[in-house]
C-alpha cells in the first residue's frame, strides 16, 4: 500500500479528477464571496478580501499539522510516502502562509491605515511561516533525502508541540500589550449570506491543496525513485 | 450588466486591494503547481537522453 | 550492564570531559559573553542614550541578546565529537545515549548561559534596568538560557556538519515562548507585581521541554549514524 | 567452537550506488580477520554497516551464534570501535584521554597507569595530547582497548603512523587479547603478521 510506484499510478490517475473539484469548488467559492455575497456595513467592500485571507491562513496551519503527522508515521513506522509527503507540502504550505501575510497586510491598509499592525493572527502566522522556511531550509541543505526527511520529521513533529503554544502566548502577549483593537475578521457575528461562501472557499482551498500536493508528490517519487526499473517502465516508458 | 460589473471591479475605490489579493493568491498557486510539472520534465529529459 | 551507578558515572564522566575541554579553550565561554555585552551596547548606541528609554526597553534588549549569544557556541556541541570519531565510539559502546545528550545540554548551559546571566547583571547597570527587577531578570534567564540550550543542541544535531546559522534559523522560531514568557516575568517584575505564575509556566515548559527535546535530539543525532 | 559473527552476502549501498557486493566471512570467539583491500574498496563500510552506522545495506548478519540476523543493537555484543578518526582529544592530557573515553570511566589511576606504562606513554600521563606525534596519540587510542574487556574490537586500520615498535605492541596486543577469547575485526592496506584470517576486497569499477 505505502509503496512509491503505487502511489504514483494512483496521483497520475486521479489528477484530472482532482484538478476539476478543486477548480470548480474554488471557482464557485470565490466567485460568490467576492461578486455576490453583500457589502459589510462597517467595512465596506474591502471586507471580501477574507475569503482570500482566512482560507489561506486556515489551510498553512492545517497544512502544518498534516506535515506534522505524517512525519509522526515516517519517524515511527519509517514510511517512505510519509517522508515525500512533508517535502511535497512544505512549499505548498509556506506558499499558503505568504498569502495570508500579504492579504492580511493588504486589508490591513485600508482598515488600519498601516501595512502592518501586530495583530495576534498576523503575528502567529509570520512564526508559522518562519516555522516553514526553517523546514524548507534544514531539508535542502541534506543532501541524503532520506535522511532530510526524517531530520524534517523531527521538526515538524516539535513544531505542532510549539504551535498552539505560539498561538496562546501571542494572543496573550497582545491583549497584554494592545487591550483593544479591533481584530480583521471577529465581526460578531455573520449574517448565512456572509459565511457560507466562506464554508465553500475554505472547502476549495482543501481540495486545491490536495490537488496541488498529489501533482508534487509525483514529481518528488519520480526524481527520488528515477533509477528504479518501475520508473523507467512507466515513467520513461522504455 | 456592464454597470454593475464595473462597480464589482471599483468596489467603492476598495477594489484594487482585493483585486491585489487575488492577484497573490492565484500566482502562489501557479507557481506551487508549475514547479513539479517543471521538475518531471527536466527528469524525462535527462533520462531519455541517457539512453 | 547499565546499573544506576554505572549511568551516574556515564553522566558524570561526560560533563567532566566536556566542561574540561570547554575550560581549556577559553572561546568556548568568552565569545558568547562578549557578543552579549557587545549587542547589549549596540542598543544605546543606536537608540540614543536616554535614560528613561533604555530603561523601559532594558529587559526586552537584555533577553534578545542572552537568547542569540547563548545560540552562538551551540554549534560545536557535536560537531567536534562527531568528526573526531568520538561519537562513534561512544555509541558503539551501550551506555544509554539520551543521558549523554542531557550532559552535553548542561554542559553547554554551566558554560554558556552562567557568563551570560553575569554579564546580565552588567548590563542592567548600563541599560538602567529598575533594581527592583533584578532577581527577575536573573532567575528567568536561568531557566531561558537552559531552555535556549535544550533547543540549541536540537538545532545542532539535526544541522550537525552543516553552517551554523542553518542551526540559528532551526532553533530561533522555536524559542519564541521562552522570549515572551520570560519578557511578560520581566515586565510584571518592573511594575511591581507578581510573576510567579509566569515563572510556574516556565517551569513547566522546561519540565516537559528536558526529557521531550532530549529524546528529539537523540532521534536528530542517531540519523547521522544510519 | 562459537562463532561471535557471521556475514552472509552482505550488500551495501552509498546515495544508490553499490560499495559492497556479496561479502561473506565468520569469526570465530578468539580469532582475528582482517579485510584487506586498497582506498575506496569499502573497507570501512563494512565495518560502518555491521554497527548499523550505515543503513543502506542488506544480506544476513549474525551476531553470537544466532540463528536469526540481527542488527548491532540487538545482537547485544560488547565491541570496542576505533574508526579512522581516533578520538584522541588534543587538549586533553593522556591520562584523560583514556579515562574520559567510553571503555575508561569505571578504571582508576592505578590501572591507567599500567596502561600507559604498557603503551609507552607513562611520562607523558600529565601532559596534553597536542604535544604528541601522531604515533603517539595512536597508541592512546591502543591504550583504551585495555581498559575493559571486550568480545569483538573492530579496529579500522589500526597500523598506520606506527612504527615497527608500534606494530609489534599492537601484535602483542591483539595475542594477549585473543588469549581472553576476543577477537578483532581489522581493515588494512595489506596485510599484517597477525595470525589471521584475510579477505580481500576489490574496488567496484565505475560503468
Amino acid at each position: 500500500m505505502g509503496s512509491p510506484p503505487h502511489f504514483y499510478k494512483w496521483a497520475t490517475r486521479s489528477l484530472p479528477w482532482l484538478a476539476g473539484l478543486a477548480v470548480i469548488v474554488f471557482c464557485v467559492g470565490l466567485t460568490w464571496g467576492i461578486g455576490f455575497s453583500p457589502t459589510d456595513y462597517k467595512q465596506g467592500d474591502v471586507y471580501r478580501i477574507i475569503y482570500i485571507h482566512v482560507p489561506s491562513a486556515i489551510l498553512a496551519e492545517s497544512i502544518y499539522i498534516f506535515m506534522a503527522i505524517s512525519g509522526f508515521i515516517s519517524m515511527v513506522w519509517r514510511a517512505k510516502i510519509a517522508g515525500m509527503l512533508i517535502n511535497s507540502a512544505a512549499p505548498i504550505g509556506a506558499g499558503f502562509t505568504l498569502v495570508a501575510l500579504l492579504t492580511g497586510s493588504i486589508w490591513g491598509k485600508p482598515t488600519w491605515g498601516t501595512w502592518w499592525v501586530w495583530d495576534a493572527r498576523l503575528t502567529s502566522t509570520l512564526i508559522l511561516f518562519f516555522l516553514y522556511a526553517a523546514i524548507i531550509g534544514l531539508h535542502s541543505s541534506i543532501e541524503n533525502k532520506t535522511k532530510g526527511d526524517r531530520a524534517v520529521a523531527i521538526l515538524a513533529v516539535l513544531g505542532v508541540v510549539i504551535v498552539p503554544i505560539i498561538k496562546k502566548s501571542v494572543d496573550w502577549w497582545q491583549t497584554l500589550h494592545q487591550p483593544s483593537t479591533f481584530t480583521l475578521t471577529s465581526s460578531p457575528s455573520m449574517p448565512p449570506e456572509m459565511y457560507l461562501p466562506l464554508l465553500v472557499c475554505v472547502l476549495g482551498f482543501y481540495f486545491l491543496f490536495i490537488f496541488m500536493l498529489t501533482n508534487s508528490l509525483r514529481g518528488e517519487i519520480i526524481s527520488r525513485e528515477r533509477d528504479k526499473s518501475w520508473v523507467k517502465k512507466q515513467f520513461f516508458k522504455y | 450588466m456592464l454597470d454593475s460589473l464595473q462597480l464589482l471591479f471599483i468596489m467603492d475605490g476598495k477594489g484594487p486591494y482585493v483585486w491585489a489579493c487575488l492577484l497573490i493568491l492565484i500566482i502562489v498557486i501557479f507557481i506551487n503547481l508549475i514547479i513539479p510539472v517543471i521538475r518531471l520534465k527536466r527528469i524525462y529529459r535527462e533520462g531519455t537522453l541517457e539512453e | 550492564m547499565t546499573n544506576r551507578d554505572n549511568t551516574l558515572d556515564w553522566f558524570m564522566l561526560v560533563l567532566r570531559r566536556d566542561l574540561t575541554l570547554s575550560f581549556r579553550r577559553s572561546a568556548t565561554y568568552i565569545t558568547p559573553l562578549i557578543f552579549f555585552l557587545i549587542v547589549v551596547t549596540f542598543f544605546p548606541l543606536a537608540l540614543g542614550p536616554s535614560q528613561s528609554l533604555l530603561s523601559s526597553l532594558a529587559a526586552g534588549i537584555i533577553w534578545i541578546s542572552a537568547l542569540l549569544s547563548s545560540l552562538l557556541a551551540v554549534e560545536g556541541i557535536f560537531s567536534e565529537d562527531y568528526r573526531d570519531g568520538t561519537l562513534d565510539q561512544y555509541f558503539v559502546s551501550s551506555e544509554p545515549v539520551f543521558i549523554l545528550i542531557f550532559a552535553k545540554v548542561l554542559c553547554h548551559w554551566l558554560v554558556c548561559g552562567a557568563p551570560i546571566i553575569l554579564a546580565s547583571i552588567l548590563s542592567s547597570i548600563f541599560l538602567y534596568l529598575p533594581s527592583g527587577a533584578l532577581f527577575a531578570l536573573i532567575i528567568s534567564l536561568l531557566l531561558g538560557t537552559l531552555f535556549m540550550s535544550l533547543l540549541g543542541a536540537l538545532g545542532a544535531a539535526l544541522a550537525l556538519g552543516k553552517s551554523a546559522i542553518l542551526s540559528a534559523i532551526i532553533v530561533l522560531p522555536f524559542s519564541i515562548p521562552t522570549l515572551l514568557m520570560g519578557t511578560a516575568i520581566m515586565s510584571a517584575a518592573v511594575n511591581q507585581q507578581d510573576y510567579s505564575g509566569f515563572l510556574s509556566i516556565m517551569g513547566a515548559m522546561l519540565a516537559v521541554g528536558i526529557p521531550g527535546l532530549c529524546l528529539l535530539t537523540v532521534e536528530a543525532i542517531l540519523l547521522n549514524y544510519e | 567452537m562459537s562463532n561471535i559473527l557471521k556475514v552472509k552476502n552482505l550488500n551495501c549501498r552509498r546515495s544508490g550506488e553499490e560499495v559492497l557486493q556479496g561479502v561473506s566471512f565468520t569469526l570465530e570467539a578468539g580469532k582475528n580477520l582482517e579485510i584487506i583491500g586498497s582506498n575506496g574498496s569499502g573497507k570501512t563500510t563494512v565495518l560502518r554497516s555491521l554497527l548499523g552506522f550505515v543503513n543502506d545495506h542488506d544480506g544476513g548478519v549474525y551476531w553470537n551464534d544466532s540463528e536469526v540476523p540481527s542488527t548491532f543493537q540487538e545482537g547485544d555484543v560488547s565491541c570496542f570501535y576505533q574508526g579512522h578518526q581516533i578520538a584522541v582529544k588534543p587538549l586533553l592530557t593522556t591520562y584523560e584521554n583514556l579515562k574520559f573515553s567510553s571503555s575508561g570511566f569505571n578504571s582508576s589511576l592505578e590501572e591507567i597507569t599500567l596502561i600507559a606504562k604498557k603503551i609507552g606513554l607513562k611520562h607523558f600521563l600529565n601532559r596534553q595530547s597536542s604535544s604528541l606525534s601522531a604515533g603517539q596519540k595512536k597508541r592512546i587510542a591502543i591504550g583504551r582497548w585495555l581498559l575493559k574487556d571486550f568480545n569483538l574490537y573492530m579496529i579500522d586500520e589500526p597500523f598506520t603512523a606506527l612504527d615497527d615498535e608500534g606494530i609489534e605492541l599492537i601484535e602483542d596486543i591483539v595475542r594477549e587479547l585473543n588469549n581472553k577469547g576476543a577477537s578483532f575485526l581489522i581493515t588494512g592496506h595489506r596485510p599484517s603478521g597477525l595470525n589471521s584470517n584475510k579477505i580481500y576486497l576489490d574496488v567496484k569499477n565505475d560503468k
